[in-house]
């Protein structure tokens, strides 16, 4: 069944399915990368609040070239906007809002997934390898829901959804919700229930394409 | 769109439940939410757990929750000031919980609930009677208490500006507990006396980002405690 | 000797000896009462910053009448005004400056001061009394030199000054110096040393109005 | 009179010893204060450790100081950032220490130390290898771990503005480790683009109040260290 693989969605096509996850008036972290793509999607007549982890609610879009300020920027150290409406707060208040449980949608990468909800994606835990962690075991253990958007399988094809992740854990039975090229999952506390797949992807491909066991499908 | 403020005070207070633990900010008279306060008896909540630095003077505003006797139990710093005759009275009487706080645990207790802290360590109350039945540590030499985060199912602030995102600043001295409070609720409800268009605060200024505010209700002409007690004014009236 | 009993000093004159010994450019934290006698005596060319806990450092004279603000008070609940150069902030803050030892000192009044410093000044400790401690336990574990500020005995003669605390304790070990209508007295770790005494006031005297034992003078 | 503007970046890093503990302001570039850590350079103080979000930069600033060698150890949450190669190659050759810390645990550890709490619980890094040897605690069903405070010889921070008092305004997602690095310092030192008249600062907008700032120096044109890393400069010049 390999060999015919079917390609499934674009990450802009999954960024814009799990944007239409987002409630309106959603207080909502975008990581670094591909979860920034979300941004892009939200829905006509939605208003969602961006919130950056340096120190900036009401976060807009790229400014346009040559009204970027290096002082006004997100998380990945890239140049944003303020929206009116935003607010300026320095990390501690920052990261209050994150612990205290006031955000309430981030959406991160991955390394790994298990099929508890685990997951690994700060570090392969090579060793040698320089570790850095930033605000990622913060977000994953205080904002209410966190999705994870990624490849289905890594680029050499393992599965990043697996039964046990064996990367350092960012956080223990913290996603709630993976959106992938082939597949929408919800972690449920029986195990992974495939929500939607893409065109063209069977039951018997994604489960082969995933380490952990589907335990429901659509 | 992102709509925080409401119409009217019922709609700003509708909810609270019996049992719930309530914050109410304020000190003294200074940035005590008043008017909420009175819709809040309007509404009929009783069994209430509240989390304010002081007692309320008089009979309005806070000593009026308490005198309707909606209040079971108070968590609070100060209980005992000038014009406060109805929680000593209740107290003495034995109809009223108090659980006493030194006032900067307090306010970092409120601090914590709404940082995701559950509990800290604070070197007030070592030695003394408050701190009789907690946990101690010694941290460098040093002795400290254990003391938990508080949070709470509603917060009654005042503030003096907001927008519709819930974006806060105060005036002066009244600010005290108002931030934290918000930040430690659930549902944090705030009385403002003027309500600005999106993008009028200064993001550089706001206080209390809107995140922290959940319900916005403009009263231009707030009552002075202290007029109303001088004029021995009793809510409701 | 008790016939002759020397008045001492004024509560006034007692406020301007501690003024003189607080230093030039001192955060400052007075009581309410008599400490803040303390601050209309602050000598020519010093600048002390006073703070309030209800979020204001900066706090100036009492405004003139009908210039009140009653959203601009102090710790007693009084109405103050704001210096050029003040400064708002909240509760937690204004705690954080406190516990955090940022302020230089602190005068307070109190009931019972012991030989080794212990404080009580909050509480009677009396049945059925209504307990109220406002900020005080929280400013004498916080503050670095806690001043206590008080007629040296009881409205009844009785030792305000003794061996051990009978009422509840605000904090243990906690006064640094103890100024009073009779002599200004030092807590140190051998005892209490008297640094100055009342005219007319002799170390018979003071040490009859004093329950605690006297280990030096000046 | 209060004068905390001193004239000198030389005079505002006065007294920084070697082994001391030095926390650093900034995320990435924004509110990296480049000529107070050059000036830190130049005063020749070693054996640091430093706080601070990031390890800098090319070879410039932070990074700077790193290559350097005045710097021990670092207490970091992202210590492998675009352009940083000073601080990985040191590090594998394990010529610096690391202690890696969450960016919120490492914010609320500086808050703590400035605002006197020894140790604190929180919920962020349970289950992974940074809670590892850590005390765990259950409250209310979850696990936390506890952390404990952090508190530092001397902070160097950029702000926007100050006034003679040390009172402090920032720029936009500039102020991010600024306000709580001030708390947190025995010797809080601030590099701002402006001084300003006592007065000039509305006592509601302050961040940062004068009581946790000890020095501030007028830097009015900082250099960029981006557009310094872009053109390869490298510190000392």
């Amino acid at each position: 069944m390999v060999d015919q693989a079917p390609k499934g969605w674009t990450m802009n096509e999954v960024a814009q399915k799990l944007a239409l996850d987002i409630p309106d008036g959603s207080y909502v972290n975008l990581g670094i990368g591909i979860p920034e793509l979300v941004a892009d999607h939200v829905p006509e007549g939605r208003e969602l609040i961006y919130h950056t982890e340096n120190g900036l609610l009401g976060m807009g879009p790229v400014p346009s070239p040559g009204t970027e300020d290096p002082e006004l920027i997100n998380a990945g150290k890239k140049p944003v906007t303020a929206l009116p409406g935003a607010a300026y707060f320095h990390h501690a208040d920052s990261f209050a809002m994150i612990r205290g449980q006031h955000l309430d949608v981030c959406v991160l990468g991955a390394l790994q997934i298990s099929g508890k909800g685990d997951l690994a994606n700060w570090s392969t835990g090579e060793p040698g390898a320089i570790p850095a962690v930033g605000g990622a075991m913060d977000l994953v253990a205080g904002v209410k829901h966190i999705y994870v958007i990624s490849q289905h399988t890594t680029k050499t094809g393992e599965a990043k959804i697996v039964r046990e992740c064996t990367y350092p854990l960012t956080g223990k039975g913290v996603v709630s919700r993976i959106y992938t090229n082939l597949a929408i999952i919800e972690v449920q506390p029986g195990g992974l229930y495939v929500l939607e797949m893409a065109p063209g992807v069977t039951k018997e491909y994604l489960q082969a394409q995933t380490d952990a066991p589907l335990v429901g499908f659509p | 769109m992102i709509q925080k403020v409401v119409g009217s005070l019922e709609e700003a207070v509708a909810g609270v439940f019996d049992g719930a633990t309530v914050m109410i900010g304020g000190f003294g008279e200074a940035g005590s939410p008043i008017e909420l306060i009175h819709a809040l008896i309007d509404s009929g909540a009783k069994d209430l757990t509240v989390v304010s630095n002081n007692t309320g003077s008089g009979e309005v505003g806070l000593a009026a929750l308490i005198a309707n006797r909606r209040v079971r139990k108070m968590i609070c710093s100060f209980p005992r000031t000038a014009n406060s005759t109805v929680f000593p009275e209740l107290y003495k009487k034995g109809e009223i919980e108090l659980e006493l706080v030194p006032q900067g645990t307090l306010a970092e207790r409120i601090r914590a609930g709404g940082a995701g802290i559950p509990a800290f360590y604070t070197p007030a109350s070592v030695n003394t009677p408050l701190a009789e039945g907690k946990e101690h540590r010694v941290f460098k030499g040093n002795t400290f208490v254990l003391e938990e985060g508080i949070r709470a199912d509603f917060s009654l602030v005042k503030a003096h500006r907001a927008d519709r995102f819930g974006n806060l600043v105060y005036n002066k001295t009244a600010r005290n507990f108002g931030p934290i409070m918000c930040m430690a609720a659930n549902t944090a409800i705030v009385q403002v006396k003027e309500v600005v268009e999106a993008g009028t605060l200064d993001p550089e200024q706001v206080v209390t980002p809107g995140i922290f505010v959940q319900r916005v209700v403009e009263i231009a002409h707030p009552a002075h405690e202290s007029e109303l007690v001088a004029a021995k004014r009793r809510y409701p009236w």
